[in-house]
C-alpha cells in the first residue's frame, strides 16, 4: 500500500497538516503536498476511471503529463472538471471528488466496457450502430455521449476575477529546472531582460531528485545558489507558477499564471495569462517519461518509475512496499536505489536490455537489489491494484518464468524530450536512433518577423538527458539567446557536474517484444482513451497508415494530457506494423496550450459590465430612467421604445408615434455618425463618395445623400450640410460613423493621396436631438432668442443658434418621420441639460421621447429607405427608385463603374414598391412573394420580398415596402406572401409613400 | 452659466493605483502639415508649446500638445479656453490647409497615479504597450489599444499616466482601470 | 500574432493594432474600363504562396495606412512602407532578394 | 469490399480483429485516367464517389499531395447545417445535409450523423429581422427551420445565458435536422466507398504542374510522375490559387486561417449546435464530450494552419459570456485551416478557362457542411458539363456582378 514515510519529503512542511476529501472522505496531507501525493499518502491508489472502458485508473506521473488522475475540484461557483491531481497544489479544506464513473469509484456500471473490450476494438463505431437509421441520434449516441465525457459539467458561474498583462523580454526562458536557470542566468549576465518562468512552485525541476553534484556541491545547494544569484539580477524576472502554455508567431508567448488556484479566497485574480513579446525563447521544458508497453500497465499502481522516486524522495511518499522497477535505460535504477535507501523493499529490477545497465545498475547490485538482464514483464496481476508480475524473457512471446509479487511496478521506457514549444510554431525535429528519441532539429526552428530563428532549446528538452551536459547545453543556449538579442555574453563558464557513465537505452516498444495479441490487447499505450498496442496494429492494418490518421482512427493522444505518455510509444508501434524507420512515419502536430488553461484566463477581464464595451449616448442614463427598452445598434444601446409601467410595447409604440405626430416627439439621435471634410478638394471628394453631386451644396444647405462601395452596392446614407465653401459635415447611419470614417481615410491615403482634404470624426462631440411635430418650432422659440422660422431656417437648411442657459447649436431643419422637425447638435457635455429642457418646455405640448422603432415606422409611413432594411449589401440605388439621387453629370464616383455591369443594369432586378394587404394586417418580416412553379432545385419561385413592414399606427393598418420583380411597373397587382405556418396574405403593390403624399407636413 | 458635464463627472476610485476621470479637457484636433513654419508657429501661439516628435508629446500639467499622426496633433488645453484657442488657430492657418475642430466633448480623460511601477502595471493588463521605463517614458505618447477600444497613453510623470479615450466609452474605460487597479492584483513586474 | 512597424509612426506593435487591408499595388479601373480589368482590378487576388505586398492600416494607432511586404509561408516580414506609392520601393526589393533570391510578385521581381 | 456491422465486428472480435481488409488501397498511378481529382479532402472524394456512383465513371485518380482528409475536413469544427439565405446556397447545403442523413447507410460507414439541431442566436433586433427573412426564404426553399422564442432556446439549452445583459437573446433561427457528423469518417467512408469502385486514392502525390494542349488540359505533372486524363477537377480549399496559377488563371481567391478549438470532456450538456454571430461565436459538444468552439477568421494571408491568438480570445469571451458555466473548463488544443475565401463568401463550383479543368472551391468556413451536395453536383458538372446545384457557382459571376451573399441575413457563413 502507499503511505507516507517517516522520512523524506524534501518540498514538505511536515509542521502543517491540512485537511481535503476526496469523494466525501476526509483525508490529512501536509503544507506542499501536491492533490497527487497527499492522495497518495491516503492510499488511495485508485483516482478515477478511463474514458471507454471504464478501466479502474490510478496516478501514473508526478507532473502534468498526468493522464489518468483527473478529479473534480470544489463545489458550486468554485468547481472545476477534469483538475489533474499532480498539479493540483493541496490546500486546506480542499474538496474533489473522481470522474467518469456510476454509481461509484469503486463499483461502476460502465466497467462492463472493460469485459467487453475485445468486441469495442479502435474504430468499431465507425463500423457499427448504422441501423436501423433513427438509433444513431437516439440510442447509440446518447448512450456513447453519456459514458464518455469525463467531469462533470460545472452549474455555476464563476465568480473569480482573471486577467492579462502584456510584458516584453528580450529572453524569456519556460522552464525553471537547473538547465532554465543555467540559461536563464548566461542570459542575464549578459545583459538581455529575462523572464524565468517555472509552472510548479518550485526551482530546480527534477534534478534535485535525481542527485549528482554540481560544481562539486549537491544539486540542491546548486539551485538555492543560482536562485539567489538570479534574485539579486535587476534583469531578471523570476516567476513560479507559471507555465508557458504556447509560443505563437513573432515571438508571442502566453504565460499562464495560476495566481491563487492554491489559496482560494485570496482577493487577487485566479489566473492571469501573460501575453509575452520575446526576443527569443529557450525552452528549458525538460523530458517526459515514457511507459513501457506490456500487458496490465494500466493497472493502479503501475507508475513512472521516475514519478516512484518523486513521490519518495519530494513528498515522503512510498508508493509501495515492494516495487519492481522495469526498464530499458540506467534512469530508473535511480528509483530503486532511492527506494531502497528508504528502507523499501525492491524485489527485482527488470531490465529489457540483455547486456544491463551500468554503473548505477552496479549501485542497485551493490546494494543487493536483484537485477534481471533481457527480461521483461509478461503481465501485471491484479485488478484495482498491483499485485504482482509475471516476468519474461523480453526476446519471447510472454511466457511466463516467475511470479514476483509486488504492490508497485516502476517503469521506464526512455525519455522524451517536451518538443512542444519548440515546435508550436514550426520548430521541426529530427529522430535520434542512439537515444530513441525525437529532438529538436536546430538547423529547422521556428523563425519570426525577421525571417530568424527565435526558439531555442535547453537541457534535456534538447535531447541531452545526463547532468553535466544538461548544464553545458543550457548555457550555451542561455548565451546564444542573449546574443540574438543584442548582448555580448559574458565569459563566465557553465557549472560542471559530475558526468555519469550510462549504459546506453535499448528501444523497447512491445514487452515482450513477441508479445502475443492477447497479451497485446491488454498493453496500453493511452490510459485515458484506452487505446491500446492492438488498436494501432489494427488501423495499420486497415490502411490508417498516416500517423494522423491512425491518431484520430483509435483517439490515441487525444485525450487531456494530449498523449505526452503516449504519442511516440504509439508512433513506434505504428512504424512497426509498417515496417519502416519511425522518422518515416513523422509527429502529430504540436498545438497549444502545453496543457489544458482555463477559458477564463483566456476572456480575462472580458466578463459582465466589461465583456464589451457599450458606448453611451449622454443621455443615456435618461433613458435608462424612463423605461427605455434597448436595442443594441452596433456598440451603442438605443431605446427601441419607452415603456411606461403597465404599457406593452405596441401600446408604447402607438403612443410614442401619435403623439408625435399630433404634437411634439423627441429622439436621441446622438449615436448618428458626424464627420468633417475639410479642403480645397473637399467637393471634389464628396463627388466620388457619394452618387450625388455634392460640390453644388451651398453653404448653410443640407442634402441626403447616397454612398455605395467601389462593388456598386448601397452602404450608406445620411444628410450632408455644407458648413462653409470649404467644410462639408456628413451625417452617417449610427454603425456606420466609424466605418465610413475608415473609408473616407482610406480613399485619400491609398488612391487620391494628393487632394488636399481632411477629415475628423466628431460623432461624439454631439449630443443630437430630433425635436418633431407639429409644436417643434413652439418649443423650440421657447428655447431660443435666434429666428427659426420658416424663412430663417427653410426645409433642409441649417444654422447656428443659442439656446437657453449659453447651449450654442447647430440646427438642422430636416425630416425623417415626415413632420415639421428640427435636429440640434449641441456639445456632448451639454446634451443632458438640453434633453431636460426639452422636456420641461415640452410638457405643454405633452413632449414624448420616441425610440428607435417608432422612428422606422414613421419613416416608413413616409416610405424612406433605411440602410440595414432596404439595403442587405446586394441592392443598389437604381433598386430602390433613387435614380434621383445619383448624379448623371458625374464621370466617376465610388461603385459608378460596377454598377454598369451586366447584372447590375438587368431590368429584372428587384425593385423598390409599397405593399398594402389586402386584409390591412402586417406583412411577416422578410417575408418573399411567390410566383409559379419551381426552379431546377425544387425551390419555389419567387419574385419579391418585403423589406420593411410595420403596423403603422399613424393608418391604423400595416404598411410595408419590398423589392418586386418589375413592382414599379406592377402597380395594383396583388401578391401572395406565404407565412412560415403556410397561410398566405395578400398584398397589393402600391407606391411606397404612405402618409403626407405631397411633402406638406414636413414643410410647415 | 455653464453646466456642462464631463462624462463621469470625475468619478473616481481607490485601488493599488487611484483611477480618476479628469473631468473636461479642452481639446482640438489640428490636422495640416506639422512641419510648414505656419503650423510651427499657429501650434506655438495657440498653446506656447513647440510641435512634438513623432511619438511624443510636448506640455504639463492642463496644456498639452501631443503628436497623434504624421499630419495630426491634439492639443489640449482648459475647457473654457478652447474657442480662443480654435480661433487664434484659425487666423494663423487662414492661409494654409488645415483643419482644426474642437473634439473636447468627444472624449474622456482619465489619470491613474500613485507607485509607479504599479501605474505602468495597470496599464500593461490592458494595452498591448511595452510599459518598462527603458520602453516608455514621460514625454512618449501612444495610441494604443486599451482592452477593446482605440485609447491614448502618456505619462505626465514617473507616478501618473494619463489616459485618453472616446466619451462613450467613458463608463467602459473606467470599469477596465478599476479593474486593472484592484486591490489584490498587483503583478509586481516592474517594481 | 504578427508584429509590424507602422512607418507612419514609427510604432512596432502587435496585429491587434492593426487592420488587414489586403492586396496592395491594385490600379483602380473606374467606369469606361472593361469588364476584364474592372474585374481584375476588384475580385483577382494573386493570393501567392511566399512574397506578398499588402495593405494594412494602423487602426488603433496612428490611423494611416501602409503597406507591408511579407511571406504567407513564413510570416517573415520584409519590411513595411508608404502606401503613398504605385509600386514597391527599391530598398524593400533587394532586402527581398537577398532572402528570396529569384521572387516574383505579379509585374515585379 | 467487406460489410462493416455489428455482426461483422463480432466476428472479427473471435479472431482478435486480424481478417480486417484494409479501407482503402494504396496503389501506383496509372499513366492515364478518364477523370484526376485533385486534393482527397471530403470534397475530392465526394465528387470522385458520385461520379462512379451517379455517373459510371469510375476509371478515376484522386491526387493527395499529404494524407486524405488531412485538409480542412479534418480541422473543422463538424457542423451541418442548410439554413441558408440565398436559393444557391439553400440548393447546394440542403443537398449535402439530405444526403449527410443516409451517408452512413449509403457508404456502409458511420460517419455519424446527429441531426441535433443548429440555433442561431438573434442577439439583435436586425437579426431577428434577418432571420425571420431567412426562415421565410427555407420555408419556400424546402429546408425546414423556424424562428424560436427565447424561452424555447432556453428549453433546448438549458446552459445558456438568454439575459445576458449586453446582448439578451432575442430569439434564435432553428433548424432541428442540422447538427453534427464524425468529420474523418466522412473523408474515411468516401475514400473506402471510391476504392470498393476500383479508383486510385493516391496519397504522398503533389501535383506540381498542369499540362494543356492549347487550350485543353492533357494531365498533370506530379512528384510520382507525369499522369494523363481528359478532365481534371481541382477541388484543393486553401490551395486553390497556387493550382489555378498552374493552369494559367487567376481566381478571386485569398486564404486565409480560421482557427477553432476544444476544451477538455465533460459530461453531456449541450444538446444542440448553438452560433451566436452576433458576438462572434459558436460552440457545440462532441460525442467525446468535448466543447468545440469556433469563431472568425484571421484578416490576413496566410498558409501556416496557425492563426492569431486574438481571435481565439475574442471567440472564447464571446461564449465564456453566453455560456457561463464553461468559464472554469480548460483549453485543450486550438489549432487552425486555411480557408479560401472568395469575394462574395461564396464558393465557385464551375469551368475554367481552361478546357476539361473545373474548380471547385471558395468554400470559406461553409465547406464541411456540403460536402456530399458539393460533391454531387461537382461530378455532375463534371460528368455532364451542367449541374442546377452548381449553376449560379460560376466564376462569371463576379463580372456579371452577381454576387451570392450570405452576410445579408446577419449570419456569417460558418
Amino acid at each position: 500500500m502507499s503511505t507516507r514515510l517517516a522520512n523524506g519529503g524534501r518540498l514538505l512542511n511536515k509542521g502543517r497538516a491540512l485537511d481535503f476529501t476526496f469523494n466525501g472522505k476526509r483525508f490529512k496531507g501536509v503544507e506542499g503536498d501536491t492533490l497527487a501525493s497527499a492522495l497518495l499518502a491516503n492510499d488511495q491508489m485508485m483516482v478515477g476511471r478511463s474514458f471507454k472502458y471504464h478501466r479502474p485508473r490510478g496516478i501514473v506521473a508526478s507532473g502534468g503529463e498526468e493522464p489518468n488522475a483527473l478529479v473534480g475540484l470544489g463545489e458550486d461557483a468554485k468547481f472545476e472538471p477534469n483538475q489533474r491531481v499532480t498539479t493540483t497544489e493541496l490546500f486546506d479544506g480542499l474538496t474533489c471528488t473522481s470522474q467518469n464513473h456510476w454509481p461509484s469509484l469503486e463499483f461502476d456500471i460502465g466497467a462492463v466496457n472493460s469485459k467487453l473490450a475485445r468486441f469495442l476494438p479502435a474504430g468499431f463505431y465507425y463500423k457499427t450502430f448504422m441501423f436501423p437509421r433513427p438509433f444513431w441520434k437516439h440510442i447509440y449516441e446518447p448512450f456513447i455521449r453519456q459514458s464518455a465525457g469525463l467531469g462533470k459539467a460545472p452549474r455555476d458561474r464563476d465568480q473569480d476575477s482573471y486577467e492579462h498583462f502584456y510584458a516584453f523580454f528580450d529572453v524569456v526562458v519556460i522552464g525553471g529546472g537547473v538547465a532554465g536557470l543555467q540559461a536563464a542566468k548566461a542570459a542575464g549576465q549578459a545583459g538581455a531582460k529575462v523572464l524565468l518562468m517555472e509552472q510548479t512552485p518550485h526551482w530546480g525541476g527534477r534534478a534535485p531528485v535525481d542527485g549528482g553534484t554540481i560544481d562539486g556541491q549537491p544539486v540542491d545547494n546548486f539551485v538555492d545558489q543560482i536562485v539567489s544569484d538570479l534574485e539579486t539580477m535587476e534583469n531578471v524576472t523570476l516567476r513560479t507558477r507559471m507555465m508557458g502554455s504556447g509560443v505563437y508567431d513573432h515571438g508571442y508567448v502566453l504565460g499562464y499564471e495560476r495566481v491563487s488556484d492554491h489559496q482560494p479566497g485570496a482577493k487577487s485574480p485566479r489566473h492571469r495569462l501573460w501575453r509575452i513579446r520575446a526576443g527569443q525563447i529557450v525552452t528549458a521544458t525538460g523530458a517526459i517519461e515514457r511507459p513501457i508497453s506490456f500487458a496490465g500497465n494500466d493497472v493502479p499502481g503501475v507508475m513512472l518509475a521516475s514519478a516512484v522516486r518523486d513521490y519518495a524522495v519530494n513528498y515522503g511518499v512510498s508508493v509501495g512496499d515492494r516495487t519492481v522497477v522495469v526498464t530499458n535505460n540506467d534512469d530508473a535504477y535511480r528509483t530503486a536505489i532511492t527506494l531502497k535507501k528508504l528502507g523499501l523493499d525492491v524485489p527485482v529490477i527488470v531490465d529489457a536490455r540483455a547486456g544491463g545497465g551500468g554503473a548505477l545498475a552496479g549501485e542497485a547490485a551493490a546494494l543487493g537489489i536483484r537485477v534481471e538482464n533481457g527480461k521483461g514483464i509478461a503481465r501485471v496481476k491484479g485488478g484495482k491494484r498491483v499485485e504482482g508480475v509475471e516476468i519474461c524473457t523480453q526476446a519471447g512471446e510472454g511466457a511466463a518464468l516467475e511470479l514476483i509479487k509486488c504492490d508497485a511496478v516502476a517503469m521506464s521506457g526512455g525519455w522524451s524530450p517536451v518538443v512542444h514549444l519548440w515546435s508550436h510554431c514550426g520548430g521541426k525535429l529530427l529522430w535520434d536512433d542512439e537515444n530513441a528519441m525525437f529532438r529538436p532539429d536546430g538547423d529547422k526552428a521556428p523563425t519570426g518577423a525577421d525571417g530568424k530563428r527565435f526558439v531555442i532549446p535547453a537541457g534535456s528538452a534538447d535531447g541531452y538527458l545526463d547532468l553535466a551536459t544538461v548544464l553545458e547545453n543550457a548555457d550555451v543556449a542561455g548565451k546564444a539567446a542573449a546574443e540574438a538579442t543584442g548582448y555580448v555574453p559574458g565569459k563566465a563558464e557553465a557549472p560542471v557536474a559530475t558526468p555519469e557513465t550510462a549504459a546506453p537505452i535499448e528501444a523497447v516498444w512491445m514487452m515482450p517484444q513477441g508479445a502475443s495479441i492477447k497479451l497485446r490487447m491488454k498493453a496500453w499505450l493511452d490510459y485515458q482513451n484506452d487505446v491500446k498496442v492492438s488498436d494501432v496494429q489494427l488501423a495499420a492494418r486497415e490502411g490508417y497508415e498516416s500517423v494522423e490518421h491512425a491518431k484520430r482512427y483509435t483517439t490515441l493522444g487525444m485525450a487531456t494530457d494530449q498523449g505526452k505518455l503516449s504519442n511516440i510509444n504509439g508512433l513506434a508501434i505504428l512504424s512497426d506494423s509498417l515496417s519502416q524507420p519511425i522518422p518515416q512515419t513523422g509527429t502529430t502536430t504540436f498545438r497549444p496550450p502545453y496543457t489544458p488553461i482555463s477559458l477564463a484566463s483566456i476572456a480575462g477581464e472580458a466578463r459582465n459590465e466589461t465583456f464589451q464595451p457599450l458606448r453611451k449616448t449622454p443621455m443615456h442614463a435618461w433613458h435608462e430612467e424612463n423605461g427605455a427598452y434597448w436595442e443594441p445598434v452596433g456598440a451603442w444601446r438605443r431605446p427601441y421604445c419607452y415603456q411606461k409601467p403597465g404599457e406593452t410595447i405596441e401600446e408604447a409604440l402607438h403612443r410614442e408615434i401619435t403623439q408625435t405626430r399630433d404634437s411634439l416627439g423627441m429622439l436621441d439621435a446622438s449615436t448618428l455618425g458626424k464627420i468633417i471634410v475639410k479642403g480645397p478638394d473637399a467637393g471634389k471628394f464628396m463627388d466620388m463618395l457619394y452618387t450625388n453631386m455634392m460640390s453644388t451644396l451651398k453653404p448653410g444647405r443640407c442634402r441626403y445623400g447616397l454612398m455605395c462601395n467601389e462593388n456598386g452596392f448601397l452602404m450608406d446614407d445620411g444628410v450632408v450640410a455644407r458648413l462653409d465653401e470649404d467644410t462639408f459635415l456628413c451625417h452617417t447611419t449610427t454603425g456606420g460613423a466609424e466605418n465610413i470614417h475608415g473609408h473616407m481615410e482610406e480613399w485619400l491615403q491609398t488612391e487620391w493621396w494628393d487632394w488636399k482634404v481632411y477629415t475628423a470624426n466628431v460623432t461624439e462631440q454631439y449630443a443630437q436631438i430630433g425635436v418633431v411635430g407639429l409644436k417643434s418650432r413652439k418649443v423650440l422659440e421657447k428655447l431660443t432668442d435666434d429666428d427659426i422660422g420658416g424663412d430663417a431656417l427653410s426645409f433642409m437648411g441649417w444654422k447656428e443658434i443659442t439656446l437657453t442657459g449659453g447651449i450654442p447649436a447647430r440646427v438642422f431643419r430636416i425630416s425623417f418621420a415626415g413632420e415639421l422637425s428640427f435636429e440640434l447638435a449641441v456639445p456632448a457635455s451639454r446634451g443632458r441639460e438640453l434633453w431636460d429642457k426639452l422636456i420641461e418646455a415640452g410638457a405643454e405640448f405633452n413632449v414624448t421621447p420616441y425610440g428607435t422603432e417608432a422612428m422606422h415606422i414613421m419613416r416608413a409611413e413616409k416610405g424612406f429607405i433605411m440602410i440595414g432594411d432596404e439595403t442587405d449589401g446586394t441592392v443598389i440605388p437604381q433598386d430602390l427608385g433613387m435614380q434621383w439621387a445619383i448624379s448623371k453629370k458625374k464621370e466617376d464616383y465610388l461603385g459608378k463603374r460596377a454598377q454598369e455591369r451586366s447584372h447590375m443594369t438587368d431590368p429584372t432586378r428587384w425593385k423598390l414598391v409599397g405593399l398594402e394587404t389586402l386584409d390591412g394586417s402586417t406583412l411577416p418580416d422578410g417575408a418573399y412573394a411567390t410566383a409559379d412553379g419551381t426552379n431546377a432545385n425544387g425551390q419555389r419561385n419567387v419574385q419579391g420580398r418585403v423589406t420593411s413592414t410595420y403596423h403603422s399606427p399613424t393608418l391604423g393598418r400595416g404598411i410595408a415596402m419590398g423589392l418586386v420583380l418589375n413592382g414599379p411597373d406592377r402597380m395594383g397587382d396583388v401578391l401572395d406572401f406565404p407565412k412560415v405556418d403556410g397561410t398566405v396574405i395578400k398584398a397589393k403593390i402600391v407606391e411606397p409613400i404612405f402618409y403626407d403624399k405631397d411633402g406638406e407636413k414636413q414643410n410647415v | 452659466m455653464s453646466e456642462a458635464v464631463s462624462a463621469l463627472k470625475g468619478a473616481s476610485f481607490d485601488g493599488i493605483v487611484t483611477v480618476e476621470e479628469m473631468g473636461l479637457q479642452g481639446m482640438i484636433t489640428l490636422r495640416g502639415d506639422l512641419a510648414s513654419p505656419e503650423m510651427k508657429k499657429a501650434v506655438k501661439d495657440a498653446t506656447g508649446l513647440n510641435v512634438p516628435e513623432q511619438g511624443h508629446i510636448a506640455g504639463e500639467g492642463g496644456n498639452w500638445v501631443a503628436w497623434m499622426s504624421p499630419d495630426e496633433l491634439l492639443l489640449i488645453v482648459a475647457y473654457e479656453s478652447v474657442s480662443d484657442t480654435e480661433a487664434s488657430l484659425r487666423d494663423a492657418l487662414s492661409k494654409v490647409h488645415h483643419l482644426a475642430v474642437n473634439v473636447s466633448d468627444t472624449r474622456a480623460m482619465f489619470r491613474l497615479s500613485g507607485n509607479g511601477a504599479l501605474v505602468r502595471e495597470a496599464i500593461a493588463k490592458l494595452c498591448p504597450v511595452d510599459m518598462r521605463t527603458e520602453a516608455f517614458a514621460p514625454g512618449q505618447f501612444r495610441r494604443s489599444r486599451m482592452a477593446q477600444v482605440p485609447a491614448a497613453i502618456w505619462m505626465p510623470d514617473e507616478s501618473s499616466v494619463q489616459v485618453v479615450c472616446f466619451r462613450s466609452v467613458a463608463e467602459y474605460a473606467f470599469n477596465l482601470l478599476k479593474g486593472a487597479a484592484a486591490p489584490g492584483s498587483e503583478v509586481s513586474l516592474f517594481s | 500574432m504578427l508584429i509590424l512597424t507602422c512607418p507612419c509612426c514609427g510604432v512596432t506593435a502587435e496585429e491587434t493594432e492593426f487592420h488587414g487591408g489586403g492586396e496592395a499595388h491594385i490600379k483602380r479601373f473606374g467606369p469606361g474600363s472593361s469588364d476584364e480589368d474592372f474585374h481584375g482590378y476588384l475580385f483577382e487576388k494573386v493570393n501567392p504562396k511566399g512574397v506578398h505586398f499588402e495593405r494594412w492600416r494602423h487602426a488603433n494607432g496612428c490611423g494611416k495606412w501602409f503597406h507591408a511586404a511579407r511571406c504567407t509561408v513564413t510570416l517573415e516580414v520584409f519590411g513595411t512602407y508608404s502606401a503613398q506609392t504605385t509600386e514597391p520601393p527599391q530598398d524593400i526589393k533587394d532586402k527581398i532578394s537577398a532572402k528570396r533570391p529569384g521572387w516574383s510578385w505579379r509585374e515585379f521581381a | 469490399m467487406k460489410r462493416y456491422s455489428a455482426f461483422a465486428v463480432a466476428r472479427e472480435a473471435l479472431r482478435y480483429h486480424m481478417g480486417w481488409d484494409r479501407a482503402w488501397a494504396s496503389p501506383e498511378p496509372k499513366k492515364k485516367y478518364d477523370v484526376i481529382i485533385v486534393g482527397a479532402g471530403g470534397h475530392g472524394l465526394a465528387t470522385a464517389y458520385y461520379l462512379g456512383k451517379n455517373f459510371g465513371i469510375t476509371n478515376v485518380a484522386v491526387l493527395e499531395k499529404g494524407w486524405l482528409g488531412g485538409g480542412n475536413t479534418g480541422r473543422n469544427t463538424t457542423i451541418i447545417r442548410s439554413n441558408y439565405l440565398q436559393d444557391s446556397s439553400a440548393a447546394i447545403y440542403e443537398k449535402a445535409r439530405g444526403l449527410y442523413e443516409t451517408l452512413s447507410q449509403d457508404l456502409n460507414y458511420n460517419i455519424m450523423y446527429s441531426p441535433r439541431g443548429v440555433m442561431m442566436l438573434a442577439q439583435t433586433q436586425h437579426e431577428v429581422r434577418g432571420y425571420e427573412r431567412t426562415a421565410h426564404a427555407n420555408a419556400l426553399q424546402g429546408v425546414a427551420t423556424e424562428f424560436i422564442s427565447p424561452n424555447r432556446v432556453k428549453e433546448l439549452v438549458p446552459i445558456i445565458n438568454i439575459d445576458g445583459p449586453r446582448y439578451p437573446v432575442l430569439g434564435a433561427l432553428w433548424q432541428p435536422r442540422g447538427g453534427t457528423a464524425r468529420h474523418d469518417a466522412v473523408a474515411w467512408g468516401y475514400a473506402r466507398a471510391c476504392s470498393a469502385m476500383g479508383m486510385d486514392i493516391i496519397q504522398k502525390c503533389e501535383v506540381t504542374g498542369i499540362s494543356r494542349e492549347g487550350s485543353k488540359v492533357t494531365g498533370v505533372t506530379t512528384n510520382r510522375g507525369d499522369i494523363a486524363c481528359d478532365k481534371l477537377g481541382i477541388v484543393v480549399a486553401g490551395h486553390s490559387g497556387h493550382l489555378a496559377d498552374m493552369a494559367g488563371f487567376r481566381l478571386p481567391i485569398e486564404s486565409v486561417a480560421l482557427q477553432a478549438l476544444v476544451s477538455e470532456p465533460i459530461k453531456p450538456c449541450m444538446d444542440v449546435v448553438v452560433m451566436a454571430n452576433t458576438v462572434h461565436g459558436y460552440m457545440s459538444q462532441s460525442d467525446k464530450g468535448e466543447m468545440v468552439i469556433g469563431g472568425g477568421a484571421d484578416g490576413y494571408n496566410n498558409y501556416t494552419q496557425r492563426g492569431s491568438f486574438h481571435h481565439v480570445e475574442e471567440t472564447v469571451r464571446a461564449l465564456v459570456e453566453t455560456f457561463p458555466m464553461i468559464s472554469r473548463l480548460k483549453m485543450l488544443r486550438q489549432w487552425g485551416g486555411i480557408v479560401d475565401m472568395t469575394g462574395d463568401r461564396s464558393p465557385i463550383l464551375s469551368k475554367t478557362p481552361v478546357e476539361g479543368v473545373f474548380i471547385n472551391c471558395g468554400w470559406g468556413t461553409g465547406g464541411f457542411k456540403s460536402i456530399p451536395g458539393s460533391g454531387w453536383g461537382f461530378a455532375e458538372l463534371m460528368a455532364k458539363g451542367h449541374s442546377p446545384l452548381t449553376a449560379e457557382f460560376n466564376l462569371d459571376r463576379f463580372k456579371e456582378g452577381r454576387f451570392i451573399d450570405e452576410s445579408v441575413a446577419a449570419g456569417v457563413a460558418h
